[in-house]
């Protein structure tokens, strides 16, 4: 069946509210307003406003409250309307969620889920258009899910709220409306596993969450100028599939990575380096890099777009890695 | 009311609160025909009828030594601050010309010139700033206070807390204005607070406080004013309640069914503009027709604002790498 | 207190908060000799002199349905929560059978079979951990009541605004108890407080509370014993603030310099302990010789864990990768 | 002359403060305690209470107060007591001190240093012992200094007193003591220039903060086995002294760096990106990283060294990058 990344969430919540009353959904405006982009259509009126919780805008709080009622037994799923708006949250994730398994010695694990729109979508200006998936994925005892299709929306988001441990689950605001193939029956991908989208021999493109669209236009591009590339959607950023990385990079010999947030101490520039690191004997060119410029995104929309990832720079990379410039 | 407007208030003055209502109200219906136009993208939160708050606080304090911050609702304080409507028009139209080069948009305008720290997107988080803004008066022992709105949302943010105990313990010149316009985006403020009457949470920390009628431009001048006189003398923080509405949707995206017609008409009887006309026609103040050429004037300024904006300048692509660090 | 002590108690109750205390003394005592011979490392934090809260308080709840959480000064409450002294000074050693494995150390006890959910090191960070359990227990409609336990200086942190809030609005049945020890590290409370009733700031939430001497083991007992009572049964949140006192420094490596050594003697006069030693002495309940008799147990338990710490077994080095991710 | 690291801090302080009314010190514990590891002992007696601030414990909002004051003109000099409390901050310093001038079209600088003990000391656990470099790099708009040596705690603290741009500055619990010589005159070290500690033809060294000691202590142990490294100590961590690192690599086409923090998306990882991008073709070998083991840190003193850079790990990992192994 067809749907959108929208409804493919809103089925994951429904599906797991459904099967286990331990799940709950809390945040602002998911409940009465049916979430600030809609995604939690329906289900304050299936579940309640026990199970369905609006909250003041009080991000440390809230995130803190999933956090207690996770350790006490439910599996609460918070909503971070943005992740621009989690920075407030962020000692509650860093050191109450992802620690506590540890400093308890294993005694009390913390299965909660973080759910938000993540990185830039557009005229946001710099406070609301943050990919803040360094920050996470910096964090052990964290699991951090990007998906790009509505199926692995569907999938991730089902294991996640399953998972026993805190689980960042990155969305953007710009693929709520993305349709796509999703399996009629129960459907649930594991963590930690990447997808090939596109099977090819010659370059290496790999990426996450949005940007995966950019790749596979770049790929259909490079295709008319005789460039077989292979691309590789990591799906979850922690744990990392390396694997799957490594084995492709092996064949293709180049590389290129996408990562729409900055690029010091990044996921992009630590796969990077990972790659370098694990394919050196393989690699005919240092991996390639494509993220966000150096600067806080500005609100015009043309050097908004100028500073984010795009298909023409992809292409550039491409060249570099492959030697055709 | 007691005293006849007159003997109060000169009606330059009162012509004046009026004249800056109505060019909020025709600057912001401008700049949503625009954004219907795309010429404007992203949020884009409109003040209409709450430009009683804006106007009456700003006309309460003295410019040249007080400071003023809000959150991401600002196009109305800006005005009221006496920015020029085209450099804010072309800063929603994402131009060069604009006060913040095009960069931060209809959240963020800023004038450092008319002390205007901002147009914040993140909600309560420049709350501690304008308190930080009142320590900086203290320390060099300035004459200034710090106006610093926010929402009703905003006052569940923790930094609202932590701000009034440090203002309180430091005695910081900072008057904390919470616009309560009944909503945080889709939700009513009473569904998300412990108590609705929030001087109380003024008083917690010891600062005595008001609740103020937000609809009626002079009220909420008086009650700025005696707080600002107040705080000025006694060099302590203080608070208001403004009671107000927001006549449209959060955003341009919101169609605000959280609502019924019935509550927005009757804030609608009682619009700030409305209310003040019929007060200034009553006192003799103002006629029919200089309202309408004030209107006009109004919507004048607000197309050539528009027309400022259209014909300004892009920023430079090289200008997306300024302005990161300063030499 | 009114009545006799034999009417409202028995004596056995008495007796084993007056044991419990006691332990709680020695055990630490032990703690910080084992410091000093560098057995424990970086932080301990002592709760000597503030035993009558922990004590007090645990008393009055049902351990078998009611939750407990508290900051990194959390020995007095673990034992009183009935952890074993000899796992607890293991988890000090940084030992295996520690409760938390060696992970821990001092801040992070936690017993999640005695509902005991830490021990935690960032102040004011368990304050909404402690509303999320309250959430839970409302969502199975459960009978339990969740303790909080946090300090003066944690007050004035945002989160435990926001945790009020919230508690307040969604019928939490949480307590949540200011333990103002008059002093956050070397910081005077009232130098950092507005307001220095806490009361005001849970009534600024519609949350009545009241303010309990600490230093008596048995008005922190009804105190918290009404408490609990009362939120079990309108299922809203609760406020207290227990006015006790640190002997210790903040730390093992703080002088406490910013006190005097009169006020200090002042508050050991009132030593809970002493001070329940005398009221069972006068009601007969307690003699001199079983006072000596408990003491010598509770130093032998204190001791005995001190060998049970020294004997018990390091962590292997594979499980420093252990406990990172539940399968 | 010879003073120790809490010395040079107390003494930049000191010497800015005098020489301008606008630099304050605002944070917990810092003037009538004098600062939880005595940095600003005296500071209140010569500056009184307005200029030397005690804060409740108060994070968010007094780390915004700074920037709020700093947007006013003051120069406040912010004191984290550690840096894992500046977490509950983090919206203030990513969302409002490194955005401000980019959202003000450039009219409004935040000239405040934020400052604190970062990274692992002993015994504290894992709350307590967070290097987070990685996440304040990450975040154009930012500064990031973290030195290692008593002359440049002094000369980095006073050019970052004076710099007109937030500066997060690194310490180190456990360097408060260390001493070293010291210039009697004023001194100031420009932000961004990295410092060769050790010459050396081999390989090179790279590190900054605390583990340049374990990075010189391996370099006497390698000259005794007859390799002759290179010590790079960043100081800067953003702007990033990339120039003193390749032209180093290019001479001894091999290199190790080492970073206290976890791997994921960190400095150090993005270094070594950096190094294996830039240097690609002198590299004879792929950059290793000695980095904090992926867990939190516990408490046991073992496993806590077990989980931390060591002088044995480095030697480790300069035998990969040599083949000797
Ligand atoms: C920290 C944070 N959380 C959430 C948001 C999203 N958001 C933007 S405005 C808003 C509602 C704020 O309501 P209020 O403070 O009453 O101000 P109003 O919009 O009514 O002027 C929310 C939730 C945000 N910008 N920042
Ligand atoms: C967020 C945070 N800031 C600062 C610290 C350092 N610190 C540890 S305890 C403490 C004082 C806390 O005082 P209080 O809440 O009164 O508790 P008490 O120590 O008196 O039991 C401080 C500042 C911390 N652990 N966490
Ligand atoms: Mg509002
Ligand atoms: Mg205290």
């Amino acid at each position: 069946m067809i749907m959108s990344v929208r409804e493919a969430l809103r089925r994951a919540l429904d599906e797991e509210m459904a099967r286990d009353e331990n799940v709950v959904l809390i945040g602002e405006e998911v409940a009465q307003y049916h979430g600030a982009y809609k995604v939690s259509q329906g289900l304050l009126e299936k579940y309640g406003p026990f199970r369905v919780i609006d909250t003041p805008i009080s991000e440390e709080g809230f995130t803190g409250v999933g956090i207690g009622a996770a350790m006490a037994g439910l599996c609460p799923v918070v909503e971070w309307m943005t992740l621009n708006f989690s920075l407030q949250a962020l000692d509650q994730t860093y050191n109450n969620a992802s620690k506590m398994l540890y400093m308890s010695g294993g005694q009390i694990n913390v299965p909660v889920v973080f759910r938000g729109p993540n990185g830039p979508a557009e005229y946001l200006s710099a406070q609301h258009s943050q990919g803040l998936q360094s920050i996470y994925s910096h964090c052990p005892g964290l699991k951090v899910v990007a998906p790009s299709t509505p199926a692995d929306f569907l999938g991730l988001l089902k294991t996640s709220i399953r998972d026993n441990n805190p689980v960042v689950f990155l969305e953007s605001e710009l693929m709520y409306s993305l349709r796509g193939e999703v399996p009629e029956e129960e459907y649930l991908i594991p963590l930690g596993k990447g997808a090939v989208r596109r099977e090819g021999s010659d370059v290496t493109l790999i990426g996450f969450s949005k940007p995966i669209y950019l790749l596979l236009e770049a790929a259909e591009r490079l295709e008319k100028e005789g460039v077989d590339a292979e691309v590789i959607d990591l799906r979850t950023l922690r744990p990392l599939d390396g694997e799957l990385i490594y084995r492709s990079v092996e064949k293709t010999n180049r590389c290129v990575v996408v990562d729409e947030a900055w690029p010091y101490a990044s996921v992009g520039s630590h796969i990077s380096w990972l790659v370098n690191y694990n394919c050196f004997d393989f690699l005919d060119a240092p991996v390639e890099l494509v993220s966000q410029e150096d600067v806080p995104l500005p609100y015009n929309h043309r050097l908004e777009l100028a500073a984010l990832p795009s298909v023409d720079k992809i292409l550039e990379a491409v060249k570099r890695v492959t030697y055709r410039s | 009311m007691e005293k006849a407007l007159r003997e109060q208030f000169t009606g330059e003055f009162l012509l004046s609160l009026l004249e800056k209502m109505l060019l909020i109200r025709r600057f912001e219906e401008k700049a949503s025909q625009a954004y219907g136009l795309r010429k404007i993208g992203g949020f884009l939160h409109l003040y209409i009828g709450q430009e009683a708050t804006g106007v009456g606080a700003v006309a309460a304090i003295d410019q040249s030594v007080d400071y003023v911050l809000t959150a991401y609702r600002d196009h109305g304080i800006a005005l009221a601050l006496g920015m020029k409507p085209g450099v804010l028009m072309a800063e929603l139209y994402g131009k060069e010309t604009g006060c913040s080069r095009g960069k931060g948009g209809s959240m963020h305008f800023f004038d450092v010139k008319k002390n205007f720290l901002g147009g914040n997107g993140i909600v309560g988080a420049h709350i501690p700033l304008a308190t930080g803004v009142g320590l900086k008066i203290r320390n060099k022992n300035e004459k200034g206070v710090v106006l610093c709105f926010f929402g009703d949302g905003a006052i569940h943010q923790g930094s609202f807390h932590e701000s009034l105990n440090m203002a309180q313990i430091w005695g910081l010149p900072v008057l904390y204005i919470c616009e309560n316009n009944q909503y945080g985006m889709g939700t009513d403020f009473r569904r998300v607070s412990a108590v609705t009457d929030f001087t109380i949470l003024g008083q917690s920390y010891d600062i005595k406080g008001k609740q103020v009628n937000g609809m009626d431009v002079l009220e909420v001048y008086q009650a700025v004013k005696e707080q600002v006189e107040q705080i000025r003398e006694v060099k302590r923080p203080g608070f208001l309640e403004i009671k107000t509405y927001r006549y449209k949707g959060h955003s341009m995206s919101d169609p605000a069914k959280y609502r019924t017609r019935e509550e927005l008409e009757a804030y609608r009887q009682q619009d700030p503009v409305l209310l003040l006309k019929i007060k200034l026609l009553n006192e003799g103040v103002l006629t029919e027709e200089k309202f309408l050429q004030m209107d006009s004037v109004a919507r004048r300024k607000s197309e050539e604002a528009a027309l400022y904006a259209e014909r300004a300048p892009d920023p430079s692509l090289e200008s997306l790498y300024e302005d990161v660090y300063k030499t």
